[in-house]
């Protein structure tokens, strides 16, 4: 019995020495991980509505979740857009894609957060062409109006081309981008 | 007169007539008349296809037995049969080196590295195919852009407004995502897909399917050309019958019974059994003999097993057809079978 | 046996993965790229170096009987730290990896080395040990990650490296593809290990 | 008539019986020596009693029964011992034998040849006579039929099953003789069947032979409880435990024997020796003996047994065919490949197969799994399985799967396309298996 | 909620296969895949402690980690419960069914340091399931891997036989195997459960 006492006290006493050390790290660390937690949503947000650079959150009664962005250190004045997070069955996932709208509610860019679609194909909402910056499906929809966000043949200024193979992610994120710009025109009067 | 030599050897001293190349040549040949479809069908680039493939097949066999140190036994014509039915899995206009890397894959992936012939787990053809819809998926799924066979259309349905695709696909990505978001569809499509469906349940579609103005992969074009050939290998034994059957059967009966396009007992039958390469799967693939069970229950199972989850794809999962699927699953699980169908032997308690 | 030797074990005779088919979740899981890969091989070799370090400096003083779960524990704190560590500094990658930097722990090489070396040698040899087997398991796994990359995504390190008409080959970066690109990379090693005895 | 009885699996090999069908049985002449090995019956070996230079006479006895599984050896020929040494027997090793020089007379033993009524002699007498023949199984087990027709008292035995099956291709040996021996016969089931004291006995014939089925029918017409029973013509319907199958709807117990489930088998040419020795007390001395294929005079022969191959086809062939091949001894399916034509005929050698050169072989394949090994076994093991086990030295494995059951019929080499030789390393599974379980016995 | 529980039932058994296409267990499935016997017993007593280390880690990383704010111990807390849990579960086992402990009894201990059971136990608290959905993915995992493994060693008896190239038995051709068997899988992608 006293040999078992001894031997859980042993085990204690390393486990409470490696708390303690991981608390440390944890507490060197927090900061850093909340920082870098908060930049890869800024990031996201900035790619959705580039004209800002401070965002603040808001929600209304029935828990929508959505940020007005402001040019300028201060979140302050008249915003610049709005940003909220459109959610879509994909394939074989809920597709998370950032939107960010001007106050004409014209959409300034979208900026697919996460997906878990089928590689070549409807992962290719976020394909990137050699020699190009930005995936070419995404920027189709700068400049798009409620009216224009849907599913077109051959896209242009009226709508989006969908990816050959993979209509179902296209029409998810064009769906949910859709339905995303018509909550914020109720949430933004 | 009594040093005269004589051959010793273990009894049976008689054989059957059969022999393993009898019966590769005697499937390569069923699969004459569909090869003629297919070639009328979609023309050259049919023959060129199926020819890459098997050049491809049996070149690497050749090849891999080389490396192995084993004598070359292309002769048996097994790489051949393989060659051949991974082409009728193509659809017409893959390109020409899928056809080449499909061949290779079979046979140096899937085969070979079991040991060769009798040795593998999975059926060649069928695991290279799905290793190029895989790898290559937007070449392998018709995006409304496989070709249309001579004298047929892609969905075997002329109409107007509505994009075209293989007939299950056009269930499954025509037709469906249009009924199920009537406020994305103009009133002319939601018209064409009426009509649409309504004719699918006629006996003008299921004749079309038969013949072969249905488009698809460039095998499974026609069912009566394959039926041909399949009864020729039912006759001469080299098939049993009770996968076909079994198969057969249970995709007919679970589609009456679930896939209707409203509510249980209104499903088209004939749809889901000539299209979609069910009759291509079912006569010539599921019952290659090296990858299905020995037993005659172990392959009742396999059959049944096959119908069931070919349906459960077709129905929920992500795939139109599920044919290739359900077959290598169940290749998957033959062993299983195997060892829990050992018949019971004779005066065994 | 010689410090060279001790270090060089793991980076050939008995390198984790090719030798030893140990670890072979995370080297399937996270090498769908070079940079995966080393990044997963790194963050072992850390904490192996870690655990072997702390497990023969207090290699007396832990009790016999409860030697395995105390080495667990001080493996668990190492990889915490990883974690906390590339949770901060290396975010893009720690989100890749996911789940499997907390998955280290179960990590049979880190465990077998703390208990089939470190609890037996000195530090300097400990360290030894884990910076050859971690860079050994780092190799490896940036091997698997190289080819599974440049196949099926046609790029290495996220670089483009094949002509432009090259399709990747996708199934080579779909759980289907590690399975089998490990398995030919580990018949390519028997092969070259049969060459090697033979000569 | 009973409706066609069969059993499940087995093979149709084509029958080849035509050549020999029609022929009747004919008497060789004696040949100037005969080899006879002592052991010609499984059970206890013999104890030989004459020794070189002895003067013997057809029905002496050569070598005394060991024991009760054990029946004594008989001199076919009269003359001289010239030699009692090892000689080569059909199985292809050099065991002992006797050889004797004949006389050319012929001369019989005292005692033999007396005729006797069967029904006067008690039933005890009758199983001792039938030992003292050296009468043995002649359907191919020679296992002494004495001790088949001496059961244990707790097993009830209630139907007697004579076997004329003859499903060997070629053979016509057992056929021939229903047809001119149809009244011995009937008198010597009714022999068998007193010795037994069972109710039912079926006369079990394949169908492709409607002359042996009609003459059995007309002469058991008024018979209570002797009938005949036409079987389905399929490969191996002879087997003992495939007639019990197909004829009783029982399966003997793996391990068991025919008496477990009340039945005893005798083959038709049994029977007739039994006959022979009770009421004319003759020993077996001699054998019907098909001869056919690759031969200018296919017929049946009644052969001294001893008489060596080679005698036996220069009198019926005249010279032996140059391009001559292979020569089994038995049918093509069960029988064993000769080493060499000075070999004698056995008590239990029903035919000699003869093939012209070049001999036909199996190509050698790998296994494609086309089950028709699984669907023609008739004790329904997994021929395929079993083999590649054998050949990889799994014996735990064969143990499993029933190794110990296969009865070796070659039904499942007859049918693999990919001419893998089944039987063979099946048999090599089961003789290690059945080492192993001799081992272990000899430990404990 | 029943449909719920069953999407996630089925996910893990055939979508998302533990072994097969998460790459969780892989160690175990290499190694006690040899013959189906132990296949299956290593099975069972995989899904018996996926559950009960589903079971047991949820109330404690929602209950106490997370309300002292000490997740970043999860790690650490997670692998002693579950060592201690498989140790105790062996000895209960022992004592009160000693026939279950006969059949699962050799298995447990190689169990302790297996990725897949930790591996559950943290994705239950990554995908944010509740309690009885923690239990429903606990039990399906190890159904998964089960089914995994005994497909698996049905596979590997027979391949016992196979001429496999000498380079590529053991080990590599296992894992060609697994690979296929994972492209086999593929036919699970994209099942609507909902
Ligand atoms: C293996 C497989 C994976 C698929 N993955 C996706 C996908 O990720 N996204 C998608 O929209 N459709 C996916 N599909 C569905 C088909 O590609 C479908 O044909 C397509 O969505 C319809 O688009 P289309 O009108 O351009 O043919 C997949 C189909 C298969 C067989
Ligand atoms: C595969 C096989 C086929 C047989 N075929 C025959 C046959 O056709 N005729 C026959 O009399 N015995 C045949 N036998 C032998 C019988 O099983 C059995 O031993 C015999 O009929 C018993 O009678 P006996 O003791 O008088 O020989 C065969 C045995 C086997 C294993
Ligand atoms: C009836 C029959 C069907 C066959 N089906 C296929 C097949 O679907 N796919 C294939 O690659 N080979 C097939 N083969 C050829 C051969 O059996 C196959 O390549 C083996 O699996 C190779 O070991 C078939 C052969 C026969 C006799
Ligand atoms: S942790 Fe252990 S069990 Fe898991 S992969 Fe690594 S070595 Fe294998
Ligand atoms: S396994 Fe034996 S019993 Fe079965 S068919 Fe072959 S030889 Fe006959
Ligand atoms: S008959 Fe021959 S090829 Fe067919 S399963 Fe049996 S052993 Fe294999
Ligand atoms: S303990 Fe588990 S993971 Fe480690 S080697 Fe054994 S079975 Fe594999
Ligand atoms: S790493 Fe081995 S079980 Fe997962």
């Amino acid at each position: 019995m006293r040999d078992i006492i001894e031997l859980v006290g042993a085990l204690v006493l390393i486990t409470v020495i490696a708390a303690v050390v991981l608390s440390n790290v944890y507490l060197l660390t927090r900061d850093k991980i909340a920082e870098v937690e908060h930049q890869r949503e800024l990031n996201a947000m900035k790619t959705a509505l580039p004209a800002a650079t401070v965002f603040e959150q808001d929600t209304t009664g029935d828990g929508f979740v959505y940020y007005r962005g402001f040019a300028g250190e201060e979140k302050s004045g008249e915003p610049v857009g709005y940003v909220a997070l459109a959610l879509g069955k994909g394939y074989s996932s809920t597709i998370r894609t950032m939107v960010g709208v001007d106050p004409a509610l014209a959409i300034t860019g979208i900026k697919v957060a996460s997906q878990q679609e089928t590689p070549g194909l409807g992962t290719r909402i976020e394909q990137v062409r050699r020699g190009e910056e930005e995936p070419w499906f995404q920027s189709q929809f700068r400049g798009k109006t409620e009216k224009t966000v849907k599913l077109l043949r051959g896209g242009g200024p009226d709508g989006i081309e969908a990816i050959t193979g993979a209509t179902i992610s296209s029409r998810a994120v064009t769906k949910s981008v859709r339905e995303t710009v018509q909550r914020l025109d109720q949430v933004i009067d | 007169m009594a040093d005269i030599k004589l051959k010793v050897s273990s009894s049976p001293h008689i054989y059957t007539t059969e022999s393993v190349p009898r019966i590769m040549i005697a499937v390569a040949l069923s699969l004459v008349p569909a090869t003629i479809g297919a070639v009328y069908f979609f023309g050259l680039r049919a023959a060129m296809l199926i020819v890459l493939a098997v050049a491809s097949a049996v070149g690497t066999e050749a090849l891999c037995q080389k490396i192995r140190g084993v004598p070359v036994r292309i002769s048996d014509f097994s790489a051949v049969v393989t060659g051949v039915l991974l082409a009728f899995n193509l659809p017409a206009n893959a390109p020409w080196w899928m056809a080449v890397l499909g061949g290779a894959f079979a046979i140096a992936v899937v085969k070979e590295l079991f040991g060769g012939l009798g040795f593998n787990i999975w059926n060649p053809a069928l695991a290279a195919r799905a290793f190029l819809l895989a790898s290559w998926p937007t070449s392998m799924i018709s995006s409304g852009d496989f070709p249309a066979p001579r004298a047929g259309t892609l969905s075997g349905l002329n109409l107007e407004s509505i994009s075209q695709a293989t007939p299950l696909q056009f269930v499954k990505n025509v037709i469906a995502p249009l009924l199920q978001n009537p406020s994305e569809a103009a009133p002319a499509q939601l018209e064409a897909t009426r009509t649409a469906l309504e004719r699918m349940q006629g006996l003008d579609y299921t004749l079309s399917l038969f013949w072969g103005k249905v488009g698809g992969v460039i095998g499974e074009t026609s069912v009566a050309l394959l039926l041909i050939g399949a009864l020729y290998l039912l006759v001469k034994g080299y098939i049993d019958w009770r996968v076909p059957a079994g198969y057969v059967g249970t995709v007919a009966l679970l589609a009456w019974v679930f896939a209707g396009p409203e509510g249980y007992f209104t499903g088209n039958v004939m749809l889901h059994v000539c299209s979609g390469g069910l009759i291509l799967g079912a006569f010539f693939m599921a019952t290659d003999m090296v990858t299905s069970p020995v037993t005659r229950k172990g392959k009742w199972i396999f059959a049944v097993g096959c119908g069931v989850l070919t349906l459960l794809i077709r129905v929920k999962g992500g795939y139109p057809e599920g044919v290739s699927y359900a077959i290598l699953l169940m290749n998957t699980v033959t062993p299983l079978i195997d060892s829990y169908t050992k018949p019971k032997i004779y005066g065994g308690s | 046996m010689s410090a060279w030797k001790v270090f060089a074990r793991g980076l050939w005779d008995e390198v984790p993965l090719f030798r030893l088919v140990l670890g072979l979740c995370p080297a399937l899981a996270v090498t769908t790229s070079l940079v995966n890969g080393m990044g997963m091989g790194l963050a072992t070799t850390f904490v192996l170096l870690g655990s072997n370090l702390v497990v023969s400096i207090f290699r007396k003083v832990i009790p016999g009987k409860i030697r395995i779960p105390a080495f667990i524990v001080i493996i668990a704190s190492f990889v915490t730290v990883v974690d906390l560590l590339m949770h901060g500094y290396t975010p893009d990658l720690h989100k890749a990896l996911g789940i499997f930097i907390p998955l280290i722990v179960v990590n049979c090489i880190i465990l077998g080395r703390s208990e089939a070396f470190a609890s037996k040698n000195g530090v300097g040899y400990s360290l030894l040990d884990a910076a050859g087997m971690g860079l050994g398991f780092t190799m490896a796994l940036m091997i698997l990650g190289g080819v599974r990359e440049i196949l099926g995504s046609g790029s290495l390190a996220g670089l483009p490296v094949t002509p432009e008409s090259f399709r990747p080959v996708l199934l080579f970066i779909l759980p289907p593809g590690g399975f089998i690109a490990y398995g030919l990379l580990l018949a390519a090693f028997n092969k070259l290990e049969r060459n090697r005895s033979a000569d | 008539m009973l409706k066609q009885a069969t059993f499940p699996g087995g093979v149709h090999p084509p029958d080849s019986k035509e050549a020999t069908r029609d022929k009747k049985i004919e008497r060789l002449a004696l040949p100037a020596r005969v080899i006879l090995p002592l052991q010609q019956h499984i059970g206890a070996p013999v104890k030989c009693v004459v020794a070189k230079g002895d003067e013997v006479k057809v029905g002496d006895v050569l070598a005394s029964a060991g024991g009760f599984i054990s029946v004594p050896l008989h001199a076919t020929l009269s003359g001289k011992v010239k030699a009692v040494g090892s000689y080569m027997h059909p199985a292809g090793v050099a065991t002992e034998a006797v050889v004797i020089e004949g006389d050319g007379e012929d001369a019989w033993a005292a005692g033999a040849a007396a005729e006797r009524d069967w029904r006067q002699i008690d039933i005890d007498q009758l199983r001792k006579m039938i030992q003292d023949a050296g009468i043995v199984g002649l359907g191919g087990a020679a296992f002494p039929t004495h001790v088949k027709l001496s059961p244990p008292a707790d097993k009830k035995i209630d139907t007697l099953l004579i076997n004329g099956a003859e499903c060997e291709p070629f053979l016509n040996a057992d056929y021939r003789q229903m047809l001119e021996r149809t009244e011995d016969l009937i008198e010597g089931i009714k022999l068998v069947v007193r010795i037994l004291g069972c109710e039912r006995t079926l006369v079990a014939v394949e169908d492709n032979k409607p002359e042996a089925l009609a003459a059995l029918d007309s002469l058991l017409a008024g018979e209570h409880g002797i009938e005949a029973a036409p079987l389905k013509t399929k490969y191996p319907q002879g087997g003992e435990k495939q007639l019990v199958e197909a004829l009783t709807g029982r399966q003997v117990p793996s391990g068991g024997l025919p008496m477990d489930v009340g039945c005893v088998i005798q083959n038709v040419s049994t029977v007739l020796s039994i006959y022979d020795a009770v009421t004319k007390g003759r020993p077996l001395i001699d054998k019907v003996v098909t001869i056919t294929g690759a031969v200018r005079n296919p017929g049946n022969y009644l052969v001294r047994v001893g008489t060596s191959v080679l005698d036996v086809l220069t009198q019926v062939e005249g010279e032996i065919p140059e391009n001559l091949g292979k020569v089994i001894m038995g049918g093509p399916m069960m029988g064993l490949a000769l080493p060499g034509l000075d070999v004698p005929v056995l008590k239990g050698t029903n035919g000699l197969v003869l093939i012209e050169r070049p001999v036909p072989t199996a190509v050698h394949d790998t296994c494609i799994r086309c089950g028709g090994c699984v669907d023609s076994c008739p004790v329904r093991l997994v021929p395929c399985e079993l083999a590649l086990y054998a050949e990889h030295e799994r014996w735990d494995k064969c143990r499993e799967y029933h190794v110990k059951d296969c009865i070796e019929c070659g039904s499942c080499s007859y049918t693999c396309p990919a001419g893998r030789n089944l039987v063979q390393l099946i048999r090599y599974g089961k003789y290690s298996v059945i080492n192993e379980d001799r081992q272990k016995k000899d430990k404990k | 909620m029943f449909d719920s529980l069953f999407t996630i039932a089925i996910a893990a058994v055939f979508i998302n296969n533990f072994v097969l296409s998460r790459f969780l267990g892989l160690c175990p499935f290499m190694g006690v895949s040899r013959n189906i016997s132990s296949a299956i017993g290593m099975g069972m007593a995989v899904i018996f402690v996926m559950t009960i280390a589903s079971l047991v880690t949820w109330p404690l990383y929602h209950l106490v980690l997370h309300t002292y704010d000490i997740t970043y111990l999860r790690t650490i807390v997670f692998i002693l419960v579950i060592a201690s849990l498989v140790q105790f579960v062996e000895m209960a086992l022992e004592k009160t069914a000693p026939a279950l402990y006969q059949a699962l009894g050799i298995f447990l201990p190689l169990i302790t340091t297996n990725c897949a059971i930790l591996g559950v136990a943290m994705l239950n608290i990554d995908d944010e399931l509740s309690l009885i959905e923690s239990l429903t993915q606990g039990f399906a995992a190890g159904v998964g891997f089960t089914l995994a493994l005994v497909l698996m060693a049905g596979i590997r008896e027979r391949l016992e036989l196979a001429r496999v190239p000498k380079i590529f038995e053991g080990v590599p051709i296992a894992l060609i195997c697994a690979g296929l068997m994972s492209i086999a899988f593929l036919g699970f992608a994209g099942f609507a459960v909902e």
